[in-house]
């Protein structure tokens, strides 16, 4: 089993099954990252998704251009992060159950206008709608076992990989990145620098909705080459979880996408030796949150520590940090 | 449209009101239900199929419905209650409404169920059942699959003799695909060796996918066979993305995806089942005045049911020959094929383990 | 006459009354509208949305015996509701509850009668221990419980199809279904020739159950004290950690019941392809009662009563019944923004006081 | 000199009724020193959330520079040149004192508009030097001391170009000493032409810095003096509003047997700052002992560890022979502690929740209201909340109402008529009289001296100085997380000593902190 399990994971097979599936995992979590990070849970998400899958198979079958379908996939995306934060910021509704809300919108919604346009209910395959290519790179592709990797994946996935860089300078070299933790972190604070919370939020939405609108149209042309009904399975639902593994961070981001991702191709793996397919199919679920519980129970765990710690400094009055920050 | 539900409620009322006459009946109104949903290229839409042939030859004499009822098996009973209270002549469903039929039928003692894809537990007098023989499809799938996998001068075929299965779910109907596939393989090629896995779903085409991959990529299965409904269709997508070859299921699968060649170009057959034809076919006893409630019937090669759907380009000459024979004799009863159904749940684990590329 | 209004007015105001009403109507209206965009002959489908318990007797049978489901998950999801938790753990408790269930029916010979009690209790233990699992990790990790009960939904959704395909399963049947329930096991019909099941009863039997345990005994005070104010709580003294504990134990055991009730009642044998999601349908019913048990059969019963016309109309006409999700998705939305409400109590309670106080001075 | 800010009957009532500002009429002059004083409730930092935009006029209106101006927001309030420094500060504790200062109007790169670190950082430190104001600019916030945060907020302030700057009660969480520094500060601020609104409730401040002063009372402005032209007990009158305020009959003190003792109590709370430094005490039957101190001395987090709601981190407390640290409140109550609590918005009361149930959430579980087999006695129930609303006075229509409905002096008179029938030996009171009305304020004083004739121990801490010395027995005064004094007669001593303790100026010597514990 050991050793199965390592022949997997040296694989450079696996890994790029890894990096497909964990790709709008990742979208999304980032998503989920940046909204928690401005104080709004984004629970749309799930729903964000199956819109923009929907919308974008429609959109590239009528047009014939598969960067229409995305465009329209990702403001379709955005239209429903839209109304969460008109609903949650602007109206005061307890953001949590409209994102819930918004989900079953989507996934009746959904089929309802799938059923309408088509007359099928389960799966877009009657229209003939376009795939988003995959990309070879040049160089990189020639390099032994990376190459099979990193080279050969969905663009998607390789804008997975920017979006982490690009979250990554929102939050940590713009501006606007320290506003959104004002705003989550004290909100009044940020009001009383004169900072618009709700703008902020509205605006990490927006982000989340653009990042679920890749994810979205990822699974409905390119991880497959159809909608189908419920086709984010949950994916939204985790990206929330994962959030919480992420620390906040976009880099964490990865790690956190990486844990579902990582599990769940190897459940692909461990069916092939015959472990039961269902208990298998558990387990990229228990192990987000397996993470979910270990991080925050560290975190716990860390905020105590330096507690502990201050005190004896303060208790033997040493204080020489205390002098120092007071003295200069 | 209209003009035609004014005429099916006409038809409606003229059975209504004169039933005893009818004793061939002329006209009829038929209702297919069906669970999950349409758009599988397989199954459901081969059912939805009958309905066309159906009005195909007999025209005005009869009305034909369907409707898709989803996952949720709550409301099949009260669906098949509404069918019978209305007073179709014919409803159609597949083996999801084994519980709902037994529970229905008996109330609407008028109205001829015919269940497809199974037999319904117990006898009900108005309720004929079908069951197929899935082992046989399977069968042909994998004596095809044995024999290309071996057939290294097509570039799409590497050395190593293994071939793939994608099963919807770990269930008698679709093992015996499974099991069938098997035995057809090894037959044709004594060292081939199967990866499969189960999507644990009819629908969750993206894990179809992930898994057909897997086989493709990092097993070098030449040839993968699905047996897993509307999610089998990301088998497809697998083939397309890695180049290499799949086999349908239920319909000929090659032939809707005309609008992407891509795709078609890979699946080298399907191992057909003719839901279509043997509603037609059972519609056509029923309005010749055949008395069809109460059986069941296993029907396969022999019927005409199972068979290989026309092969695509890329399958030699040499081997299509071969095949169409085995096919002969199948449908003349010359081949045993082990069956699902008459395995115990440790010979079929005994099987999978023996051919299993991953052990 | 006094006691019915009491009953049906809220005590606090009307206006939340006031909001669910117009959720509801503004919901039919929606769908109303929906279906006239859609299809081709609206005033049919609409004729078929709005009447089809009224058209059709089994459609009313079919509406009671949707409720059954809804009401166990409604009844669950209130007692969280109280606690002011998210969590829909219930759908976990509801599912293996069943899984449970089955194994008993299937498996265990017991005599008629008691059988499905035994399944019924042990399920409902089953899913009230299920029914832990989100507020422990809430309590002792501060784990989210509604993204945690949305993970662990599907952990036991995969779980108990385990159970089911490799222990109970009818390895005859070409689907998946559970061998056969033992006859003992089954749940008596009301109606002859129709699927109504004692199981509606036992269902209105847990609404009053429900409505006596929060209102009517110390436990459900504590429960309701400390959704109210959790501080509060605390500083009252009311062990809050064993309040929500137990308030989970209970909403997860009525899950668990509720899918015992859905075995023994509406079914031969374990047929669910899929995890029928009754927690989703639990929130609304939940909500539309504001999380209050004796409210919970009258928006169950609205619930069911889009559902089955819903289905009905989709059967007869071309408007997908998918589309009372889309209605449920609304409702929600109107239900959690009654700030809107608020806003205007508000803004009439500071127009009286500056009235009242004059000129000031 | 010209009139910088000039509010036009001003009025403010919140949502829930309360009428916080009446017709307001307040002026600032350009460069001066502005002093806002009032008791707590007198509407102080109302009229200031509405010049600074938190908060929207109900009526009236304010001028700036003699032109309306409509202040919908913190950002508007900045724009008209305003900036405040909040009692609880208004910072991102995991950014950088540099990143906070710059929050709302960043610095960025010309070229790549990026956020620039180091310009901000330089700015700060520019600034900090330039008005004399040291801050650390490269430090997390979380790492910085009280005073350097207030600094630092004040930066922010000017660093938007604040003319006027509001400073809310910023001495309430400094040291004597920080105090003066900061009053120098601010003095040189003026200098350089800065308006400055200070609030207090601290009269000796007041006359120490300001060179105006505005007296508030019951959310109405009285008058508007030059400091130097009158003097303490002028003001002092105008913000009690009558000559004396607490006359309590004071039977004569016979102290029984020791019921709490406390012991060594130590608290860090979430910043790391030491609430709490090894504090003992003891408090008898028939016996109330003050807790005086400014407020966030540790006076909370003492009473919060005595009654459950916070753990201590090391100590202990005995109620009654029995130890109760760091147990549950449900346990500490049935060692026979009952509790006032400070908040009662938040932990004294449920506020969605009825009368009925506030009064009998700690007694719910009685014989008397549920029977052995869990189920209420809801007519014993509503029977025993009707007597103690009409007992303890409570102005509402049923004891059914949501106590949301009540006004803060009835809400407090729930929170009174529980806390003093639990049947507890000992009793620890919170801030009993703060946001009340006068009628209530003596009516629960005489409930106070009542329990004491009942034999309680009372432990009460409250932020009116007058209120503890007036009701006390015996008082402590506590000082940075310590009690740095012990009078075990409150008539022997005066206002004035006990400030000399309550600012950390005088303490005790350790043997005389000890008798406190009557070994």
């Amino acid at each position: 089993m050991i050793h199965f399990i390592a022949g997997v994971v040296s694989s450079s097979n696996y890994w790029f099954i890894v990096l497909r599936s964990t790709a709008p995992i990742l979208l999304v979590t980032l998503g989920a990252v940046i909204t928690a990070q401005a104080g709004i849970m984004n629970m749309a998400l799930e729903g964000s998704m199956l819109w923009a899958a929907l919308v974008g198979v429609i959109v590239s079958a009528a047009t014939g251009s598969v960067w229409l379908g995305l465009l329209a996939g990702i403001a379709a995306s955005v239209m429903v992060a839209l109304v969460l934060g008109f609903f949650a910021l602007k109206l005061d509704a307890n953001a949590v159950l409209s994102g819930v809300a918004l989900n079953l919108v989507a996934t009746g919604g959904t089929v309802f206008v799938l059923f309408a346009l088509t007359g099928d209910k389960g799966i877009s395959s009657s229209l003939p709608s376009k795939v988003l290519p995959t990309l070879t790179i040049p160089l990189i592709k020639d390099i032994p076992w990376i190459g099979k990797v990193v080279s050969g994946q969905n663009i998607i996935v390789y804008i997975a990989a920017i979006s982490v860089v690009a979250i990554d300078f929102i939050l940590r070299r713009f501006t606007v990145g320290r506003r959104i933790k004002a705003t989550g972190e004290n909100l009044d604070a940020a009001k009383a620098a004169g900072i618009d919370p709700i703008k902020i939020k509205f605006f990490t939405l927006v982000i989340s909705g653009i990042l679920a609108g890749f994810a979205g149209c990822f699974l409905s042309m390119g991880y497959t080459s159809n909608f189908t009904s419920g086709i984010a399975a949950g994916r939204g639902y985790v990206a929330n979880a994962a959030q919480v593994v992420a620390g906040g961070t976009a880099v964490g981001s990865i790690f956190a996408a990486l844990l579902f991702g990582l599990t769940d191709a190897m459940a692909t793996y461990l069916q092939n030796i015959g472990m039961m397919p269902e208990l298998i199919q558990a387990l990229p679920y228990a192990v987000t949150i397996l993470g979910f519980v270990v991080v925050t129970w560290v975190r716990d765990r860390r905020e105590n520590e330096r507690k502990r710690k201050l005190f004896a400094s303060a208790a033997t009055k040493s204080a020489t940090k205390k002098e120092k920050l007071h003295g200069v | 449209m209209k003009i035609l539900k004014v005429m099916g409620l006409l038809l409606l009322s003229a059975v209504l009101l004169f039933p005893a006459v009818a004793q061939t009946p002329q006209k009829a109104n038929v209702f297919l239900l069906i669970s999950g949903s349409l758009g599988d290229k397989g199954f459901n839409d081969s059912a939805r199929a009958s309905l066309e042939l159906i009005k195909q030859k007999y025209g005005a004499n009869v009305t034909v419905k369907y409707t898709e009822l989803g996952t949720d098996v709550a409301k099949f009973a009260p669906s098949l209650e509404d069918a019978g209270a209305e007073g179709y002549d014919v409803v159609f469903c597949s083996n999801n409404f084994n519980s709902a039929v037994q529970e229905v039928a008996p109330r609407y003692p008028k109205t001829l169920y015919v269940m497809y894809d199974g037999w319904i537990n117990g006898d009900i007098g108005n309720v004929y059942s079908i069951q197929y023989k899935n082992s046989e499809a399977g069968y042909l799938a994998g004596a095809l699959a044995g024999l290309m996998t071996k057939y290294t001068t097509d570039p799409r075929i590497n050395p190593s003799n293994v071939i793939g299965f994608v099963g919807g779910r770990d269930i008698t109907g679709i093992n015996d695909f499974f099991v069938g596939y098997i035995a057809g393989a090894q037959k044709m090629n004594s060292s081939i060796k199967i990866i499969y896995n189960y999507v644990n779903s009819f629908t969750d085409t993206a894990k179809a996918k992930d898994q057909a991959l897997v086989q493709y990529k990092s097993y070098n299965a030449d040839i993968v066979y699905h047996a897993a409904g509307r999610a089998g269709l990301g088998v497809f997508d697998a083939a397309v993305e890695t180049g290499k070859y799949a086999i349908g299921v239920d319909t000929d699968q090659a032939s809707l995806f005309g609008n992407e060649p891509k795709k078609a170009d890979l699946i080298l057959t399907s191992t057909m089942k003719r839901v279509d034809l043997t509603l037609f076919q059972a519609f056509e006893k029923y309005m010749s005045g055949q008395k069809l409630g109460g059986q069941k019937v296993y029907v396969g090669a022999a019927e005409g049911v199972i068979a290989y759907a026309p092969f695509n380009k890329a399958v030699p000459a040499s081997i299509k020959t071969e095949l169409e024979k085995l096919q002969g004799d199948i449908k003349a009863g010359k081949v045993t094929i082990p069956s699902a159904f008459t395995m115990t749940a440790d010979e079929i684990n005994k099987l999978r383990d023996s051919v299993n590329a991953a052990k | 006459m006094s006691n019915i209004k009491k009953f049906f007015v809220d005590r606090e105001s009307l206006a939340p009354a006031l909001v669910t009403l117009f959720a509801a109507i503004f919901s039919l209206l929606a769908g109303v509208v929906l279906i006239f965009i859609v299809s081709k002959d609206p005033v049919q489908s609409t004729k078929n949305f709005l009447l089809a318990p009224f058209l059709r007797s089994y459609n009313l049978y079919y509406l009671l015996i949707v409720m059954v489901p809804i009401t166990f998950t409604g009844l669950a999801l209130c007692v969280v509701y109280q606690l002011r938790y998210m969590s829909l753990i219930v759908d976990a408790s509801l599912y293996t509850g069943a899984v449970v269930a089955t194994a008993i029916g299937t498996l265990v010979s017991l005599p008629a009668g008691i059988h499905p009690a035994v399944a019924m209790i042990a399920s409902g233990i089953v899913g009230g221990l299920i029914g832990l699992l989100p507020a422990i990790l809430k309590i002792r990790w501060r784990a989210n419980e509604l993204v945690s009960s949305l993970m662990l939904n599907y952990v036991f959704y995969f779980l108990g199809s385990f159970v089911i395909l490799y222990y109970l399963r009818d390895r005859s049947q070409t689907i998946l279904s559970s061998m056969p329930f033992k006859q003992t096991f089954l749940l008596p019909r009301l109606i002859p020739n129709t699927q109504l099941h004692a199981g509606f009863l036992i269902a209105a039997g847990f609404v009053v159950l429900v409505s006596i345990f929060l209102y009517r005994t110390r436990w459900g005070y504590e429960i309701r004290i400390t959704g109210a104010n959790p501080r509060f709580a605390m500083y009252a003294g009311i062990p809050v950690t064993s309040v929500i504990l137990y308030a989970h134990f209970i909403s997860g055991f009525l899950g668990g019941v509720g899918g015992a009730v859905e075995m023994s009642g509406l079914y031969r044998s374990f047929i669910w392809q899929m995890d029928p999601s009754y927690a989703w349908d639990g929130v609304i019913v939940a909500m539309l009662a504001r999380r209050n048990p004796k409210f919970v059969p009258l928006s169950a019963a609205f619930f069911a009563y889009l559902r089955v016309g819903a289905d009905f109309m989709s059967r007869r006409g071309d408007v997908a019944f998918e589309f009372i999700t889309l209605l449920q998705g609304m409702i929600i939305l109107i239900l959690a923004s009654d700030k809107i409400v608020n806003y205007f109590k508000e803004r009439q309670l500071r127009k009286q006081i500056l009235k009242n106080q004059g000129g000031v001075r | 000199m010209h009139t910088l800010i000039r509010t036009e009957k001003l009025s403010k009532i919140y949502p829930n009724g309360t009428f916080a500002n009446k017709s307001i009429e307040f002026t600032v002059l350009e460069g001066e020193i502005h002093g806002l004083v009032g008791e707590n409730g007198a509407g102080k930092s109302t009229l200031m959330k509405m010049l600074y935009g938190e908060e929207q006029p109900s009526a009236g209106q304010i001028l700036i520079d003699e032109k309306p101006v409509s202040l919908a927001s913190e950002f508007d309030a900045i724009k008209a040149g305003i900036g405040m420094v909040h009692q609880h500060f208004m910072l991102v504790p995991s950014l950088t004192a540099a990143e906070n200062l710059v929050l709302g109007k960043e610095p960025k790169h010309p070229k790549s508009r990026t956020f620039d670190f180091e310009t901000a950082a330089r700015v700060t430190e520019e600034l900090s030097k330039q008005y004399n104001l040291p801050v650390i600019a490269k430090a997390r916030v979380a790492d910085l001391s009280v005073s350097m945060r207030q600094k630092l907020e004040i930066l922010k302030a000017l660093y938007r170009g604040a003319r006027i700057l509001i400073l809310d009660e910023p001495t309430a969480v400094l040291t004597p000493q920080e105090t003066e520094e900061l009053f120098v500060e601010l003095k040189a601020l003026r200098n350089h032409g800065k308006t400055i609104i200070f609030i207090s409730h601290k009269l000796k401040e007041i006359f120490q810095l300001c060179d105006r002063v505005t007296v508030m009372r019951d959310g109405r402005m009285i008058a508007t003096h030059k400091v130097a032209e009158i003097d303490i007990h002028q003001i002092s009158n105008e913000m009690v509003g009558r000559e004396v305020r607490f006359e309590v009959a004071h039977p004569p003190f016979a102290p029984g047997a020791k019921a709490l003792e406390v012991r060594d109590l130590a608290f860090v709370d979430d910043f790391g700052i030491a609430k709490l430094k090894k504090v003992s005490f003891a408090l008898r039957q028939n016996e109330i002992l003050g807790v005086v101190g400014v407020d966030g001395n540790g006076q909370t987090e003492l009473v919060e560890i005595i009654t459950g709601a916070q753990r201590a981190l090391a100590g202990t407390v005995r109620a009654n022979g029995a130890e109760i640290t760091n147990r549950s409140p449900g346990y500490i109550r049935h060692h026979g502690i009952a509790h006032i609590a400070e908040d009662r918005m938040t932990v004294g009361t449920a506020l969605p929740a009825s009368i009925e149930q506030n009064i009998l959430a700690d007694r719910y579980w009685d014989r008397k209201f549920s029977s052995a087999t869990g189920f209420l006695k809801s007519r014993e129930m509503s029977a025993y909340a009707d007597t103690l609303v009409k007992e303890f006075d409570i102005r509402c229509k049923s004891a059914k109402q949501p106590v949301a409905s009540l006004s803060g002096g009835n809400m407090q008179k729930v929170v009174v008529a529980r806390e003093f029938t639990a049947s507890a030996s000992i009793l620890i009171i919170s801030q009993p009289t703060r946001g009340v009305d006068i009628g209530a304020i003596e009516y629960i004083h005489s409930k106070i001296m009542e329990m004491r004739g009942a034999a309680k121990a009372i432990l009460l801490v409250s932020s009116d100085l007058q209120e503890v010395m007036a009701l006390s027995d015996s008082l402590i005064v506590m000082h940075e997380g310590e009690i740095v004094a012990y009078f075990p007669s409150a008539a022997s001593v005066t206002d004035k000593e006990l400030g000399l303790y309550m600012l950390g100026i005088k303490r005790q010597s350790d043997d005389e902190i000890r008798k406190v514990l009557h070994e």
